[in-house]
């Protein structure tokens, strides 16, 4: 009796779960579908945290999305609108895309850049002392900001493929020691050197050499356009393009898939270990630029940015895939410009923001899992139904 | 504590909201010294509301991010930090909206320094490290006592200086000896490239650098420390707890006989104090009986703006240290003694009074 | 009660796009050999595995001595005293032979009657006469990543002998052994029959069957095809019943023509990562339309050999000439290119990556030369097509064509593929390495034949072998290493058998 | 010069303990970025535990020292279950679940921080007042020159840590479950194959991981600030995974890397105080234990290896 009641039970959980798996089921979907739905889920665990507390979710994130420049907001202060909200969340997502992009690269090269925050910082410092105070042409100045800061993160990246390569140092640990020692150091320039003493960090840079346009004035608003963001869907595509269809994407991969096999297929592990490497810290650089002489303007000293540690996460929801990061990055982006907002009218504590990211990324971790589950499933159906015949 | 405060949005009051550094409104310091002064003007004023928003990174260009991300839906935005110097730019777009501004000047927007919708103000530090400095030497046993501060920053120099002053001030009339303790390795160096000594602890959030100097400071047999160094500072408290012993400290900005607790005892012998709450009570008051009227102030003890603590039970000072304080701050206040500071031309050595 | 110890009825056993068990029922006798033949990838190792506790049947049932069992775990199955000798060892590197063989099961002793810890003295006299007792020897303090192939097989033995196991199963055992190993191999394993145990035997070698099994089922395709018994049968109708038709066990060959030198290999000098001497000073060379053969035991450095000439490990002294032109300094992916040809001995960890599909692996050494890409743009249709042509030619099944990630590959597949993609770059030097390994007579019989078929096209082909029939099958020079040196070079008709093994031994010198 | 011992010590030992935790993590398998929220949310419910307990019992926190270091260890377990979780379970990869883990801690602990404050105990702060730790000083050894200020200024729970350190290498060397554990980083195919669940091992490593890091979170909140908020995630953890990695994953090696950690750390302060160079320099000489370390790895890197299986998600099928 209780053995029938089971496998009713059995039955019936058999049923929900592919009820639920049902979206996620079509194979060739899962990769858009696996983590969206891992979002719905994260989303729905974050609308239980915000009832908890007693306020409405559904408020909560339509507050986050007017704070965004997704959803109109009833007013708007003078100079502003939607529009420039929009553009100050693409401000803010732009080096979170580099960042993640850096991330995706040496993850497909079988490496860890853990080390994505010093990188920005190093090339971020290097450009504010080289162009930032220089007084340079706005047509000479912001060209040659982007190029230091690739220069300066390939550089730094380029030296942990090196030390792994040449001397095994775990790129792990090389990462974290050169963040640490990129942080004391450039905190004891700025300080010595560059401080501006109101804003206490790094004295702000010229307009010129700046990669946002800020207070653009156009029509009745003052917006701020971020030139890097442009770029940053232009290296995506050209990224994705060069991991899936160039020689060195299929190098690259095959390196951080099996070394051995890389070097029995002539390839230059050492080569392509630096080179993956070069290329994810000239994306740090990118990132660095773009936080430090873009959305910001100068440098807080001893602080790291948490947009190194982030974006490992970002570029996982994005699948390592540079059109799946540019969504990723938009998605935490959206969360983290819109949070002041849904802050101020909802009366929800910030900190609920960085909740939801967490359990974004939670969920996401997972969609490994869930891909796994679904095919198990699949299997089992399709093995009864030929049990059946 | 909720950071809703007040009731219905639908009322006609003054709406307001207070923008913080990441520590938020309940850092149990400065930021929530200023919040307590709205919330005592909303208890007098029931239909005004507040809203505490928390800017996460500490960067200034964020803070003011933050400040035009909300400042559609507000009367009033009181930003305590420095970090808000930016908001001039703001307060310039939005000519309907009032700032309060706490501890730092606007940022100059071409040539204008002061404007009409922000009210500014900055406090005498130089007074506050004054008292601290004569506590500390009044109640000094083993004569040797110390400042500690974050970095050389005209705020931090004030209160170096003021407090130097206060313990040459003791020395001088009550003709004591005590020796203000200076670890060379810590020597600050402030905004114009000058030395001007001190224990600096290099920033200020890293209490595990602020211990060390703490507990360097206690080797050298230093019994009270002043201390003004941010995050760091709760280093020296830490020293200072597990020195236990004589080793008393000096509270900064507000009232830390709370973060002096140690077992049965309590490190903290008074604290230093920017009598923040008030004046921002004050200034939204001007607001709602019109009278509010923009600029950069310094407030100093001749609006009760600076002082130390003395109340019953948030001190360890003893009857005759608290009247010879006060007999000094009413020459302060008067202007007949004027502690040295960062930038006023005397030096703890030789200013009016000494 | 029946009389079959294993029987194993109706059973069925499906991977995504492919049945590998297919209604299959055995029954095994206490006490007998019974040996398991079929084609790669016919799915000997699934029905064992199946046996073995590692997967579960979709259909069908087991019956162990006669009970009814479902088989949920390889540890239940050793609680059904059932043992799996894998062909994959499954050993931790780096513990001794004793903590792998007590791994699971360890004895444990309290120090102060109070700290329980695991008694690796008392374990290893344990495990050091067991050894003794099955003729197995070892020395139970040393470190797997130390030993040689047989010997980590005597301690997957072990490992299942210490378990108790009744009923042990053997997955291609002899595939990575030399032939004086492979008899050693077998007396034990008629040892432990006189001991009482049940052994099932997958094997492809038709005369390890002969000689030990009392009976042999032949897969196909995942059907069972027949049962027989092996003393009436002989080895040429079980090959006939497993690849459907006649298999000729000599390869037909034409006498060689050689042409200009190919390859000139000069007293070669090559150390191992440890520093250590693993070749040393060789000299030989091939001529076009000459299969060069190096035989010998395993370990006696043929691998690093045929490393270093195709640019894997460095060289220390010495110098590699091909076609005259002096590569000893080259990189691998000039040496490709300049024409060598390498099937690695190790095809899972060098020769394929097995995380990227079937395609991918075919175009792995030409990814970068047109057509399969252009200006560093790669051309996925190339890969295609090629990838499909090479599936068909070299008749590489997998579940899904060319879209099959290589790792769900049957191991005798993925060699398959190796060897075509290798081949097919049509390079004057040949280096195959173990080229049969694992594969069913049939597959051998085509690549012997392809590789003649190189051959003849004018091709040197430098093989390397622990097999001595294989050698002495297709090879027109032989060269015997032993201990880092070659002691013998003469032509394959001047040598025999007998003569051979003694070099390998070291026995004999020049 | 004494200062350089102990605070290099106090410093190198809970540094040290939570390198151990990640050393359990990392045998068998699982790699383990995750040390640095392990060790925050461990102190987060040490300390919450012991705000708790002493406003509701009316003790002393002070007194309570003991009750937190064990909470600690509850708190670090009990969130390394989400790490277990994800990359045992969810089969997640295991860098990036860390990395989420790391960023959920700092969310959850701060916010938790100042709304059970104000919740709770209705006061505003965003940090829990801890007692300070006692010290103690071994009387006779303390006045042997140099090494005596090992036996000087000691805070007990540098004791307690060389205690677990010492059990925690009988347990991972000598008992069943430590050779499991070790055998499930190396091949955890032949540890399936043992009939051992890998999956279970790997749980415990994990959880054990959690405990130890939880510990090492504690001590530093009482031997740096006497307090808890979120200036407790220093990268401490990132720092204990470079320690272990330095040390090869063996436990005695790793001690010496956090030693080295601490004396240098120590060592750059006293050396600062010593050139008697104005407080700007401090950051100079901070980089002094990184910039060891790198230059140190270039020689010992080479012969570095890690636990075989470590990351790998494992899977039955898989070979
Ligand atoms: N886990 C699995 N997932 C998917 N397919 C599998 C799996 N295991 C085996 N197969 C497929 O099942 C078939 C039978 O495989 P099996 O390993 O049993 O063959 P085999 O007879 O042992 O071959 P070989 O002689 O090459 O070892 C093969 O086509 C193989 O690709
Ligand atoms: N994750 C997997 N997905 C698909 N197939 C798998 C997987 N793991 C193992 N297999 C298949 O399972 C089968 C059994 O593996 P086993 O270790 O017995 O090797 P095998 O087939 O005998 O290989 P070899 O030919 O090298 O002896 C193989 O066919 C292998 O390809
Ligand atoms: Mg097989
Ligand atoms: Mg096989």
């Amino acid at each position: 009796m209780s053995k029938r009641n089971d496998t009713q039970k059995e039955k019936f959980i058999q049923k929900v779960g592919r009820v639920l798996a049902w979206p996620i089921s079509h194979e060739k979907w899962q990769s858009i579908s696996i983590p969206l739905y891992s979002i719905l889920l994260s989303f729905i665990a974050a609308a239980i945290v915000i009832l908890l507390i007693g306020k409405n979710p559904l408020q909560a994130f339509f507050n986050l999305l007017q704070g965004a420049g997704i959803m109109p907001k009833p007013s708007y202060a003078a100079y502003k609108s939607m529009f420039t909200d929009f553009l100050s969340l693409l401000n803010a997502m732009t080096p979170l895309v580099f960042a993640s992009l850096a991330v995706a690269v040496a993850f497909k090269a079988g490496l860890f850049n853990i080390g994505v925050s010093g990188q920005m910082l190093f090339s971020g410092f290097l450009a504010t002392i080289i162009v930032g105070y220089s007084g340079l042409d706005a047509m000479i100045a912001k060209p040659l900001v982007l190029i230091i800061g690739i220069a300066a993160g390939a550089l730094m990246g380029g030296l942990v493929g090196w030390l792994k390569y040449k001397f095994n140092i775990n790129e792990v640990v090389s990462t974290i020691m050169l963040n640490y020692i990129t942080q004391y150091v450039v905190s004891f320039f700025i300080q010595m050197y560059y401080i501006d003493p109101v804003s206490r960090q790094s004295r702000y840079i010229t307009e010129e050499s700046r990669l946002t346009l800020v207070n653009v004035e156009m029509g009745n608003l003052k917006m701020d356009i971020p030139l890097g963001f442009i770029l940053a869907i232009i290296v995506a595509i050209l990224l994705k393009f060069v991991m899936d269809k160039t020689v060195l994407g299929y190098e690259i991969k095959t390196v951080g898939t099996n070394r051995n096999a890389a070097k029995y297929a002539g390839m230059n592990v050492g080569k392509n270990t630096v080179l993956a490497m070069v290329l994810s810290g000239g994306l740090a650089g990118l990132a660095g630029v773009t936080y430090y002489l873009g959305y910001f303007a100068s440098i807080q000293p001893k602080v790291l940015s948490s947009i190194g540690f982030d974006s490992i996460a970002v570029s996982l929801l994005g699948n390592s895939n540079p059109i799946g990061v540019i969504f990723s990055s938009f998605l935490i982006s959206v969360i983290n410009q819109g949070n002041t907002y849904m802050s101020s009218m909802a009366g929800i504590r910030q900190e609920i923001a960085s909740v939801i990211v967490g359990l974004i990324l939670l969920f996401s971790a997972c969609g490994a899992y869930l891909k796994y589950k679904v095919s198990r499933m699949k299997e089992k159906d399709a093995e009864r139904k030929e049990g059946q015949e | 504590k909720d950071n809703e405060a007040g009731s219905d949005d639908g009322k006609k009051g003054l709406k307001i909201a207070i923008v913080t550094s990441p520590s938020g409104v309940d850092d149990g310091n400065f930021n929530e010294d200023n919040y307590n002064g709205i919330l005592s003007f909303i208890e007098k004023n029931s239909d005004a509301t507040v809203k505490a928003i928390r800017e996460e990174t500490g960067d200034p260009a964020a803070a003011v991010q933050a400040v035009a991300d909300i400042v559609a839906d507000y009367d009033v935005i009181v930003t305590p930090g420095f970090q808000f110097a930016g908001i001039s730019s703001i307060a310039l777009e939005n000519p309907d909206k009032k700032f309060i501004l706490i501890d730092s000047e606007p940022a100059a927007q071409g040539e204008q320094k002061e404007f009409d919708n922000i009210y500014a103000m900055t406090f005498a530090e130089q007074e506050s490290g004054f008292f601290a400095g004569m506590a500390a030497a009044l109640e000094t046993k083993s004569n040797k006592v110390a400042v500690v501060n974050g970095i050389a920053y005209p705020s931090n120099v004030n209160y170096q200086f003021g407090f130097e002053s206060g313990v040459n001030y003791v020395n001088a009339v009550y003709d004591k000896k005590v020796e203000v303790v200076e670890l060379p390795a810590y020597a600050g160096v402030d905004v114009n490239n000058e030395d001007v000594g001190g224990n600096y602890v290099g920033t200020f959030s890293d209490e595990a650098t602020g211990k060390v100097v703490g507990n360097a400071l206690i080797d050298e047999g230093v019994d009270i420390i002043f201390v003004a160094a941010g995050g760091s500072g709760n280093g020296v408290f830490t020293a200072a707890k597990e020195a236990g012993g004589d080793v008393k400290v000096i509270g900064c900005d507000v009232d830390q006989f709370d973060d002096g607790v140690n077992g049965s005892e309590n490190i903290v012998l008074t604290s230093g104090l920017k009598v923040m709450s008030t004046n921002v009570e004050k200034s939204l008051n001007s607001i709602v009986d019109g009278s509010f009227k923009g600029g950069n102030v310094v407030l100093q003890a001749d609006t009760d703006s600076t002082g130390y603590v003395k109340e019953e039970g948030r001190h360890q000072l003893s009857e005759d240290t608290i009247s010879k304080i006060d007999e000094a701050y009413k020459l302060v206040k008067e202007g007949k003694v004027v502690p040295a500071s960062n930038f006023n031309g005397h030096t703890p050595d030789k200013f009016p009074g000494l | 009660m029946s009389d079959y110890i294993v029987e194993m009825k109706h059973i069925t056993k499906r991977f995504p796009g492919i049945v590998a068990n297919d209604d299959v029922t055995i029954q095994i006798k206490k006490g007998e050999i019974f040996a398991l033949l079929g084609e790669n990838g016919a799915g000997k190792s699934t029905l064992m595995s199946i046996l073995g506790g590692m997967y579960e049947p979709d259909e069908g049932e087991i019956y162990i001595r006669g009970e009814k069992v479902q088989i949920s775990s390889p540890n239940h199955a050793a609680k059904l005293n059932i043992g799996m000798v894998h062909q994959h060892f499954k050993l931790v590197e780096d513990y001794t032979i004793t903590e792998n063989i007590i791994l699971g099961v360890e004895p444990i002793k309290k120090f102060a009657g109070l700290f329980p810890y695991v008694d690796i003295r008392n374990a290893n006299r344990i495990i050091k006469d067991l050894s003794k007792d099955y003729g197995l020897e070892v020395d139970p303090t040393k470190k797997i990543e130390d030993l040689n192939v047989s010997m980590q097989q005597r301690v997957e033995i072990l490992k299942v002998l210490y378990r108790q196991a009744e009923i042990l199963i053997f997955d291609e055992p002899t595939a990575v052994l030399t032939p004086q190993e492979i008899d050693y191999l077998l007396t034990i394993i008629e040892g432990l029959r006189k001991a009482g145990k049940t052994i099932i035997l997958i094997t492809h070698k038709l005369d390890e069957i002969k000689k030990v099994a009392d009976r042999c089922a032949v897969l196909n395709k995942g059907k069972l095809i027949d049962v027989m018994d092996v003393k009436t049968t002989s080895t040429k109708q079980m090959a006939q019943l497993m690849v459907g038709r006649e298999v000729t066990f000599e390869s037909e060959k034409r006498p060689a023509e050689f042409k200009e030198e190919v390859l000139k290999v000069d007293h070669l000098t090559v150390k191992n990562e440890d520093g250590f001497e693993v070749v040393k000073d060789v000299s030989f060379s091939i001529r076009g339309g000459e299969i060069f053969a190096i035989a010998g035991v395993a370990d006696n450095g043929q691998v690093e050999l045929a490393d270093a000439i195709a640019g894997l490990t460095k060289v220390s002294s010495g110098n590699i000439f091909l076609n005259g032109k002096d590569i000893t300094n080259e990189s691998v992916r000039k040496r490709t290119e300049s024409g060598i040809s390498y099937i690695p001995e190790d095809r899972q960890s060098y020769g394929l990556v097995l995380d990227f599909d079937l395609a991918t692996n075919i175009g792995l050494k030409e990814y970068y030369r047109e057509p399969f890409s252009k200006g560093g743009i790669l051309n996925k249709e190339a890969f295609h097509e090629h990838g499909s042509r090479l599936i068909e030619k070299y008749d590489i099944r997998s579940g899904q064509g060319i879209k099959t990630q290589v790792r769900s590959m049957s191991g005798g597949n993925q060699q398959k593929a190796i060897i075509a993609r290798e081949i097919e770059l049509q390079s004057p030097l040949m280096i195959f390495v173990q080229p049969t390994r694992g594969l069913d007579i049939g597959a051998i019989e085509n690549i012997h034949k392809m590789m003649i078929q190189e051959r003849d096209k004018g091709k040197a082909i430098l093989l390397v072998s622990l097999e001595l029939d294989e050698i002495m099958n297709v090879a027109d020079t032989i060269g015997v290493i032993y201990n880092g040196q070659l002691q013998k070079i003469a032509s394959r008709d001047t040598l025999t058998n007998n003569e051979v093994g003694e070099y390998m031994m070291g026995a004999k010198h020049e | 010069m004494d200062t350089v011992i102990i605070d290099g010590l106090s410093f190198a030992l809970p540094l040290f303990i939570m390198a151990i935790g990640g050393i359990y993590s990392e045998k068998s398998g699982i790699t383990n970025l995750a040390i640095e929220g392990f060790q925050g949310f461990g102190a987060f419910i040490g300390a919450l535990s012991v705000v708790l307990i002493a406003n509701f019992s009316g003790t002393d926190v002070q007194n309570l020292f003991y009750l937190a270091l064990l909470f600690s260890m509850i708190g670090g377990m009990v969130f390394s279950v989400l790490h277990a979780l994800l990359s045992i379970k969810f089969k997640a990869n295991q860098v990036i679940s860390g990395v989420v883990i790391n960023i959920l801690a700092l969310a959850l602990t701060t916010f938790l921080t100042t709304q059970i404050n104000s919740l709770v105990f209705g006061a505003t702060s965003d940090k829990f007042q801890l007692g300070v730790s006692e010290r103690f000083t071994i009387e006779g050894l303390a006045n042997i020159p140099v090494i005596g200020a090992v036996f000087t200024n000691i805070y007990p729970f540098e004791i307690i840590i060389i205690v677990i350190a010492v059990l925690a290498w009988y347990v991972l060397y000598k008992t069943k479950y430590g050779m499991r554990l070790r055998a499930s980083g190396d091949n955890p195919h032949s540890v399936d194959a043992a009939g051992v669940d890998v999956a279970k091992i790997r749980f415990g490593a994990v959880l054990i991981s959690g405990v130890l890091s939880g510990l090492g979170g504690m001590c530093f909140a009482y031997s740096i600030s006497a307090n808890f908020s979120s200036s407790i995630y220093m990268g401490y953890g990132y720092l204990a995974i470079a320690a272990l990695i330095f040390g090869n994953w063996k436990i005695l090696p790793t001690l010496a890397a956090c030693l080295l950690f601490g004396f240098a750390r120590s060592g750059g302060t006293y050396i600062g105080q010593l050139m008697e160079l104005p407080s700007s320099y401090t950051d100079l000489f901070m980089i002094l234990p990184y910039v060891l370390t790198l230059f140190l790895l270039i020689f010992f890197s080479k012969s570095n290896r890690a636990p075989r299986a470590l990351g790998e998600i494992y899977d039955k099928g898989k070979r």
